[in-house]
């Protein structure tokens, strides 16, 4: 296992140097070769690790000691169970074929950054299984700010462009405020239980030992981290500038895996989670919350990485409202699914942008339905699939989230339903503009139109089997199946609970969220299917294409008022009082010196009147108490 | 085997003086710091060592060096640092390359001095020396304003290291044995308030020397107009003279006072760091800026070694060799653009890793050690010291926190406008960097990954330190 | 009393030289040669190999101390002759009377160095100081040389007579000129006692050029002629240091409270006097009269803290001190001008000089590895063995930090200011002699221990 | 006769010279006034010696106590003459060289 | 009021008024005058005092050499009558308060001192002051800084030789 579980980690590691050092000898073809067959080894390896698992159980592994002092002991221990095996699976398998993708997408790139691509993307690999192998929040940790450099670095890929660069500090910065709470929570478990380990931290003793403030405490500030990280409310800006980065990147890691790292990180310590009602709740609420505000954005974006980037932070929003209704299996569930469909659409825009030349505004597009069958056809499944219309996956995986809520609160509920449905249209939106109508491009690039290579539609393929499939995994009882995927992590988060439904009101809710979202979408469509959305009118249309003004409203209230701090402390109290003050002395004493030597004024006079004036004050001095008190008095006694 | 870390560069700097040649005087110069390394691999290797000679019997003060786990680690620092800044600045050394060198030398030399004295005269004697050769160094060969910006920082630390004199006879008079041994100075009869007097007096110095918000001020300046190499030396090893003093003479002579003392130099460091987090923000010139950063990291360790809780000394110690290491890399990549491009204004560069690939890479792998990203050296001393401040009260180690994402903001900062973006003019004129200094920061770079990744050597060398404060 | 016999008569044997015995080189050598006499027949002295034993009525008392201190004074008197030797026959042809001065001088420190009556100390004062008036006057075209002497002399006789109302008031209280330990329990209300004291301590400070009493020092050895100053400044301002630290043991340690007020006051102005007005100075030979006031108030410790180890420590401090100060005023005398811009560039074309120069003014500023530390180290640690207030050692120190300001300033003009040194003529042997200088603080810095192992035994 | 008496007149005449130095820049008058100030501690040193012989005598008939300070006395003229040779030497230098022996004439060392 | 007091307050009261007249005459001449006769005055004092020794040698040395040695000085130097520049007028007043409160702190000083208080002084008696036991006592007791006194005149000497020579 030991050596299994070092397979899965080195592969990509081994082809992050490979690519990073050898970046100017390999020719691309072997840079492509070394890169996609890595993480394939990785892959077939997680399968071996993931069968391991279905016969043996969890399992973790030692290789040396982190920090090993005193007071602190931090292995470097990973764990195989049924959660982070079924992560490693999506990663490495989704990751498989985004590296198959990418080596056709980036086949313009010059080797030397073609490697360089590469390299990071294997990095990535390398750190998001470090995320999710480790056995202890350290080594998660060390993963998680890992992935978060392997986006900076992505997003920045084309790092000539200002605005990309931006784009990257953007997210690496935001990700560190996440990543600051997910520390001091590190910390305070370190604090309250002396260690970090999840078979230390995660178990009813050490539960005992902390109060519910501390459970509170440190569970908001692991929801924190998993703000950052998974981009919600209100840290979410960042990833819809993450589009900067090239398209398998935002099909990766922002889209299937790296964000889903928030997700990941609550399941595993939902042990936590669950003792804490408050968290729950503001997970809930914050995720809701997401979901809606990122959907209401999605409807009047018209670039097509943008609806989808908007899109990924409004399903991400479920997911936590999955969170934080105690649907810890349905959010995995949904992480599995949506890796799937998300990435397939990402993968499809990749392949329409290709097409394109680069052109990524969907109001440019249209009628593509001919000149990309293959696209084409796997993109709808995906969007089928993201609207939740059985019996596609994502129909299984949001209604289990959405069942939960409803049993949590039915205001959860409806505005689950009114996301899903927004989620219809916009997707269709999207759908409808970019493949059906009339060709809306320039004639030089409709000439060039042209299906994309076999290296990247043969991904496409699989994910759109994928995605049409994948809810097999999850099938509720309730339709006669078994739930696969809830009783595989039921060692987890524990034996899947019944949530108290009856299976009438489960039926009629799932009717209804259906019928509202195909609704949606055939408005959608019927909409869009000859126009196209201009710069909006209306108020809520200005409001909701300008993304709600956050950005201006960062801008304003945090960014600009930091500088204004940074600046008045380096030009004002750095110059003038700190420096002031010590350059001051010196002139203080330069200027004492100027007076003090007109005294000597070189008058053998005056120089005895001091000496004079010395002597009498030395009297005085001596006889302070006595002389002036006794002066003219005849006698002392 | 002590007296070789005084003698090696000692003998050599004398030796310099005399070889007019810059080649060879430079070729003699590794060679004696290599040598000097090899013999600090050693040392690291053994266990504690002792050397001691008369010195002034007069007043019973000892040439004794002592050598444990804290002394062993800034050993080796300073013995990585200086080979590493000999070769990777070898190309742009000044005129009289020899006399550059030699009182590089003596500078290390007093140094090696300072981290090995255990004798309170004797460490203050080292003090001094380490600090003479760099005012030279520094007004010589420094930039425009070199004079009076040099003139400060000496009279700043001078003016540090006399209250710590008064301080060291202070103690000494209160020793049963009237000896300046540590150990005497350990058993001293001093009360309370005693203890806080001559607390104050040696934090001075120290606090000078590192510098803490708000004796900061010299730092910046000094960094900024010293040539690259002295920079290198002073922001290496040099503050660290600070943070090693309260490590080995603070803290367990004066528990007392010390104790007393936490809460107030806490706060102000934690004040220090982000003061200067947000200046380093604003900063165009890129020494200034890694000066800033540096402050705002002496700072975290300051914080952590006055939170007297083991961990975080635990963290500050690797973090003292970690941030040697992370921010000579800085400097040396800081001092080959502003050799090749002449400017330090960050506006004015731009496009590096299109035009110096390799010479970009190793930037943003310095920068990320700078902001501890994990897998970095930097990460795993930070996260113990943040760890001990979240300890020592939650609302500091918050506040302290931030300081990790305004890391992020200025060395992000710095890498976008310095390797990212279109080739500026400037960059334009760069030229191949020479070889010798890409070796350096490359294995610079292994040692930033490999105690990154194995932290557990340098635990395991400090520990006899440690344990000897917790000790008590 | 060998010293004080020999130097005597050797005064005279220059002042026959001076007319008898024709080339100044001679006259050196002669003098040269009389004062490694005068170190044997002081030697034999300590040694008891050779007492000329008189009866001085217990006016004069040979301690070791005060016999090792002469010893000293003779060395350092040996090495500034050696050194400075062309200089002092370039000052008007009178090489062998300036010769025949300087022993009346050591002569009158000898006393200094051993009085046990306040007659002695009178007339001891008085052999020091009246040359000194002659060695001030010298250059006799030079008005600033005659500024400086009228000044010194008014001021000096003004001095004398406050002394001697000073020794009068005392010997009204006790009847005795005798150095006698008072009785502070009988002399609470003794105020003529007190008086005497406080006149004594004015006309003492005016001697070693304490503030408020220092006003004559700068003028004076601004305008007297540089070889001169050098060694005003140094042995014979030293001989006044030893004096008064003899009479302080004995006369005014018994009134420590008060003293413990008025000691600190005239030593932190003294401090302050120096070392700030110092700062502003543009002629380099007037920052270092500043810098003497400065390095009194350093001196000025010893008598606070009187106790074997401030005297170990005034005798260190008064070693290095003068052999820095021999050195800088020696480089001094060979610039055309003692503005800083002179030395402009001194490291470029005189290396080894400008070396030698940071060695002295590092040791002036008690920078380790040269003497200078040590000295100051014994300095405080002896004010705080006396039990002072650590605040007086820490105003001292502040003080001390900015002494490096205006030494440092001359380093950076030789060191880091282009320019073309204003220097004249210097041949080879010169440098080397100072380099001696340098050498001897340099190991003084790292064993200064060497200095006080002949002191007991 | 009360020691006072002798005390005060001697006082009075060594601040007149006191005052003289103060006040006057003639050197030459400055130094006379010097030599006052001299006289007066000589004067001064008689009557302590005589204070001390008067009671001394009372006890032993033979006593030379009190003499010492006569001595003194005496030791102050043999230097008063040599300053006086030295210090006109030098007041006669500096008019040769000035013309003058104003005290304020000579200024230019200072600050 | 016995002849010896009428005696010392006369000598005392001519003492002063020519001390001050030594200050107040504009022209050095009288200056050199007037403190030959407070000389003269002081050498009274010390015959009272039954010093006759000190007082002869106080009239041949003082106001036989050295104010002789001044006159000479002042002649030579031919200083005109009333070129003394003055000092302003204000300084002189800061140098009589100065010198006046001098006075007044050491007459109070003299005042409290306890010792001092009813002790009187031999006049017309006593030996010391005669010729014969002072010079025992100089050629005896006193002998070492006799002889040390001539290294004073010897400097003396070369100074003028120094300093008087063209």
């Amino acid at each position: 296992m030991k050596v299994l579980v070092g397979f899965i980690i080195l592969w990509p590691l081994a082809g992050f140097l490979f690519n990073g050092l050898g970046r100017n000898y390999w020719s691309k073809k072997v840079i492509a070769y070394k890169a996609t067959g890595y993480i394939i080894a990785s892959f077939i390896a997680s399968i071996f690790a993931f069968l391991h698992v279905q016969e043996h159980g969890a399992t973790s592994v030692h290789y040396f000691d982190f920090i090993n002092t005193a007071t602190l002991k931090i292995p470097f221990d990973f764990k195989v169970d049924a959660l982070s095996s079924l992560f490693l699976l999506v990663i490495t398998g989704v990751g498989s074929l985004i590296h198959l993708y990418s080596t056709a997408y980036m086949k313009e790139e010059s080797s030397a950054h073609y490697a360089r691509y590469f390299a990071y993307l294997n990095l990535f690999i390398f750190f998001m299984l470090l995320l999710v192998l480790g056995d202890n929040y350290i080594i998660m940790f060390i993963g998680w700010e890992g992935v978060g450099l392997c986006s900076y670095l992505l997003i920045g890929y084309w790092f000539t462009n200002g605005d990309f660069n931006y784009a990257a500090k953007k997210a690496f910065i935001m990700n560190r405020i996440g990543d600051l709470g997910f520390l001091l929570a590190i910390f305070w478990m370190i604090f309250k239980l002396g260690s970090v380990s999840y078979s230390e931290v995660l178990t009813a003793e050490s539960l005992a030992k902390l109060s519910s403030a501390d459970i509170t405490g440190i569970t908001l500030l692991l929801f924190l981290g998993a703000m950052g990280k998974s981009a919600q409310i209100p840290l979410f800006t960042w990833l819809p500038d993450a589009m900067a980065g090239p398209t398998p990147v935002s099909a990766l890691i922002h889209a299937a895996t790296m964000v889903t790292a928030g997700i990941y990180m609550i399941t595993r310590s939902n042990i936590l989670f669950s003792h804490s009602e408050i968290t729950q709740t503001v997970i809930a609420v914050i995720g809701i919350s997401t979901a809606l505000l990122a959907a209401t954005i999605a409807i009047k974006q018209n670039d097509i990485k943008k609806v989808l980037a908007y899109s990924t932070v409004s399903q991400l929003g479920y997911m936590f409202l999955g969170l934080g209704v105690g649907a810890y299996s349905g959010a995995v569930f949904h992480v599995i699914t949506h890796a799937f469909f998300k990435a397939l659409l990402f993968l499809g825009a990749g392949s329409v942008i290709h097409a394109m030349h680069l052109e990524q505004d969907i109001r440019k597009m249209g009628g593509l339905k001919s000149k990309l069958p293959i696209t084409h056809i796997t993109f709808l499944i995906g969007c089928i699939a993201i609207a939740g219309v059985p019996p596609f996956s994502g129909f299984f995986s949001k209604d289990e989230i959405l069942a939960a809520a409803f049993a949590k609160s039915p205001v959860y509920w409806v505005l689950g339903v009114i996301g899903a449905a927004m989620t219809a249209f916009y997707m269709f939106r999207l759908y409808a503009t970019t493949f059906l109508g009339k060709f809306r491009g320039t004639p030089n690039q409709e000439a060039h139109l042209h299906e994309s290579p076999m290296a990247m539609t043969f991904p496409l393929i699989l994910l759109a089997v994928a995605s049409a499939i994948a809810g097999a995994i999850g099938i509720p009882e309730l339709m006669g199946g078994h739930h696969w995927l809830s009783h595989q992590l039921s060692t987890i988060v524990g034996e899947p609970t019944e949530i108290g439904l009856s299976h009438a009101t489960e039926w009629l809710l799932m009717a209804v969220s259906v019928t509202i979202a195909l609704i949606a979408l055939l408005l959608a469509v019927i909409i869009y299917k000859k126009k196209t959305d201009e710069v909006p009118n209306s108020f809520i249309g200005k409001f909701f294409y300008n993304k709600w003004h956050i950005d201006e409203l960062y801008n304003t209230v945090i960014v600009n008022p930091l500088n204004r701090i940074a600046g008045f402390l380096k030009n004002s109290i750095e110059k003038q009082v700190i420096d002031g003050a010590v350059n001051g002395t010196g002139k203080l004493v330069q200027y004492s010196a100027r007076q003090l030597r007109l005294i000597q004024n070189g008058q053998v006079g005056y120089y005895i009147l001091f000496m004079v004036l010395a002597i009498i004050l030395l009297f005085l001095l001596w006889f302070n108490d006595t002389l002036l008190l006794r002066l003219f008095h005849n006698s002392i006694k | 085997m002590l007296l070789s870390f005084i003698l090696i560069p000692f003998v050599t700097a004398l030796l310099l003086l005399f070889i007019k040649n810059g080649k060879s005087a430079n070729t003699i110069a590794i060679v004696s710091t290599l040598g000097t390394l090899v013999a600090a691999i050693v040392l690291a290797g053994n266990g504690a060592v002792d050397f001691n000679a008369p010195w002034i019997p007069v007043l019973h003060a000892q040439f004794f060096l002592h050598a444990d786990g804290l002394a062993k680690i800034l050993v080796l620092l300073t013995a990585i640092s200086f080979p590493a800044i000999i070769i990777a600045t070898s190309q742009n050394q000044p005129k009289q390359k020899n006399i550059f060198l030699s009182l590089l030398l003596f500078a290390q030399n007093g140094l090696m001095g300072v981290f090995l004295a255990g004798d309170a005269l004797l460490f203050y004697f080292f003090w001094e020396l380490a600090l003479i050769p760099v005012y030279f160094l520094s007004s010589i060969w420094g930039g425009e304003k070199r004079i009076a910006v040099t003139f400060k920082f000496f009279i700043y630390t001078f003016l540090g290291s006399l209250m710590m004199l008064i301080g060291i006879v202070f103690v000494y008079m209160h020793t049963s044995d009237q000896s300046f041994l540590i150990t005497s100075f350990a058993k001293a009869n001093l009360t309370a308030g005693l203890q806080v007097t001559a607390f104050a007096l040696f934090f001075i110095a120290f606090a000078i020397k590192m510098p803490i918000f708000p004796l900061h001020t010299w730092q910046p300046d000094a960094y900024e107009q010293s040539p690259t190499a002295v920079t290198m030396v002073m922001s290496a090893v040099m503050v660290k003279m600070g943070l090693y003093g309260i490590l080995r003479w603070l803290l367990p002579l004066f528990p007392t006072a010390f104790v007393a003392h936490i809460n107030v130099v806490v706060i102000l460091s934690v004040i220090g760091i982000l003061y200067a987090s947000f200046i380093a923000i604003r900063q165009d010139d890129i020494k200034r800026l890694i000066a800033y950063s540096s402050i705002a990291h002496i700072g975290l360790m300051n914080a952590a070694i006055f939170s007297h809780l083991q961990i975080g000394i635990q963290g500050a110690m690797i973090q003292l060799f970690s941030h040697g290491i992370n921010v000579l890399g800085l400097w040396i990549v800081a001092d080959i653009i502003e050799q090749q491009t002449g400017t330090r204004s960050m506006q004015q560069m731009g496009g590096l890793a299109k035009k110096q690939p390799t010479l970009a890479i190793l930037l943003v792998g310095f920068a990320l050690a700078n902001i501890a990203l994990p897998l970095t050296n930097a990460f795993v001393g930070e996260f113990l010291m943040f760890n001990s401040l979240f300890q020592y009260n939650i609302w500091v180690g918050a506040a302290a926190g931030v300081s990790i994402i305004l890391a992020a903001i200025y060395t992000l900062n710095m890498v976008q406008k310095v390797a990212y973006g279109e080739v500026s003019t400037q960059i334009n004129q760069m030229q191949t960097i020479n070889k010798p200094a890409q070796i350096v920061l490359i294995v610079l770079l292994i040692i930033v990954f490999v105690t990154g990744v194995f932290p557990q050597p340098l635990f395991d060398l400090t520990a006899d330190s440690l344990q000897q404060i917790f000790v008590k | 009393m060998n010293a004080i016999i020999v130097s005597a008569f050797l005064g005279v044997v220059m002042m026959f030289a001076s007319w008898s015995i024709k080339g100044e080189n001679k006259q050196k050598n002669i003098a040269l040669f009389g004062l490694i006499f005068l170190i044997l027949a002081n030697l034999a002295q300590l040694n008891g190999w050779f007492v000329a034993e008189v009866d001085t009525n217990n006016m004069l008392s040979f301690t070791r101390f005060g016999l090792y201190t002469n010893t000293l004074f003779y060395c350092l008197t040996l090495i500034y002759i050696w050194i400075n030797g062309e200089e002092i026959s370039k000052i008007g042809n009178h090489a062998a009377d300036f010769y025949a001065l300087f022993f009346f001088i050591l002569c009158g420190a000898s006393i200094l160095t051993s009085f046990n009556n306040l007659l002695m100390l009178f007339i001891g004062i008085e052999i020091l100081s009246i040359p000194l008036y002659i060695l001030t006057g010298s250059d006799k075209k030079s008005l600033f040389s005659n500024e400086a002497a009228i000044k010194y002399f008014l001021m000096g006789s003004f001095s004398t007579g406050i002394l001697l109302l000073g020794i009068t008031f005392i010997y009204g209280a006790t009847g005795s000129f005798n150095l006698i330990p008072p009785d502070p329990s009988v002399l609470n209300e003794q105020f003529m006692f007190s008086a005497g004291l406080i006149l004594i301590f004015a006309a003492m400070n005016f001697k070693v050029s304490a503030a408020p009493f220092h006003f004559w020092t700068p003028d004076v050895y601004d305008g007297a002629p540089t070889v001169f100053t050098s060694f005003m400044a140094t042995i014979a301002k030293s001989a006044g240091f030893i004096a008064f630290i003899n009479i302080y043991l004995v006369q005014y340690k018994p009134f420590e409270k008060t003293w413990g007020i008025i000691l600190p006051l005239v030593i932190i102005s003294t401090l302050m006097v120096g070392n700030v007005t110092a700062v502003f100075q543009r002629s380099v030979k007037r920052m270092l009269t500043y810098s003497s006031i400065a390095q009194a108030g350093f001196m000025l410790f010893a008598l606070y803290g009187t106790s074997s180890f401030a005297n170990e420590g005034i005798l260190l401090y008064i070693v290095v001190y003068s052999l820095a100060s021999v050195g800088i005023f020696a480089v001094l005398v060979k610039m055309k001008e003692n503005s800083f811009e002179a030395f402009h560039g001194l490291a470029k074309t005189h290396p080894l000089l400008a070396f030698l120069t940071t060695v002295f003014l590092c040791s002036l500023a008690g920078i380790p590895i040269t003497g200078g530390f040590f000295a100051k180290y014994y300095m405080i640690n002896a004010v705080l063995i006396a039990g002072a207030g650590i605040w007086l050692v820490v105003v001292a120190m502040i003080f001390a930090s900015i002494s490096v300001y205006y030494y440092f300033k001359l380093i950076q003009a030789m060191y880091f200011i282009p320019g073309t040194p204003a220097i004249g003529e210097l041949d080879k042997s010169y440098t080397y002699k100072l380099a001696v200088l340098a050498i001897l603080i340099l190991v003084l810095g790292v064993f200064p221990n060497l200095l006080f192992n002949y002191l007991y035994f | 006769m009360p020691i006072q008496y002798y005390i005060y007149l001697c006082l009075a005449l060594f601040s007149i010279g006191v005052i003289g130095v103060l006040t006057r820049r003639n050197a030459i008058v400055v130094f006379m006034c010097i030599e006052l100030m001299l006289n007066a501690v000589n004067l001064l040193l008689v009557a302590f010696s005589k204070m001390f012989h008067g009671y001394a005598l009372a006890q032993n008939a033979t006593s030379t106590t009190g003499i010492d300070a006569q001595i003194f006395v005496f030791f102050i003229m043999v230097v008063a003459a040599a300053e006086v040779s030295v210090g006109l030497a030098i007041i006669v230098m500096m008019y040769r060289n000035t013309h003058s022996v104003d005290i304020n004439f000579l200024n230019r060392l200072k600050n | 009021m016995s002849i010896i007091q009428i005696l010392f307050f006369a000598l005392s009261a001519f003492a002063i008024l020519s001390a001050i007249m030594v200050l107040v005459s504009k022209n050095p001449i009288h200056s050199v005058l007037w403190l030959i006769l407070v000389f003269f005055a002081i050498s009274g004092h010390y015959i009272l005092l039954n010093a006759q020794f000190l007082a002869i040698v106080n009239i041949i040395v003082y106001a036989g050499a050295i104010m002789v040695l001044f006159l000479f000085v002042i002649m030579l130097i031919n200083v005109k009558k009333d070129s003394e520049p003055q000092k302003q007028f204000l300084v002189k007043l800061l140098g009589v308060v100065a010198g006046g409160s001098f006075l007044t702190l050491l007459v109070a000083l003299v005042k409290q001192t306890a010792q001092i208080q009813g002790r009187t002084l031999l006049m017309k008696d006593g030996v010391i002051g005669l010729i014969h036991p002072l010079g025992k006592a100089l050629f005896n007791d006193y002998v070492v800084p006799f002889e040390i006194s001539s290294v004073l005149f010897l400097s003396a000497m070369v100074g003028a030789v120094i300093i008087g020579k063209k």
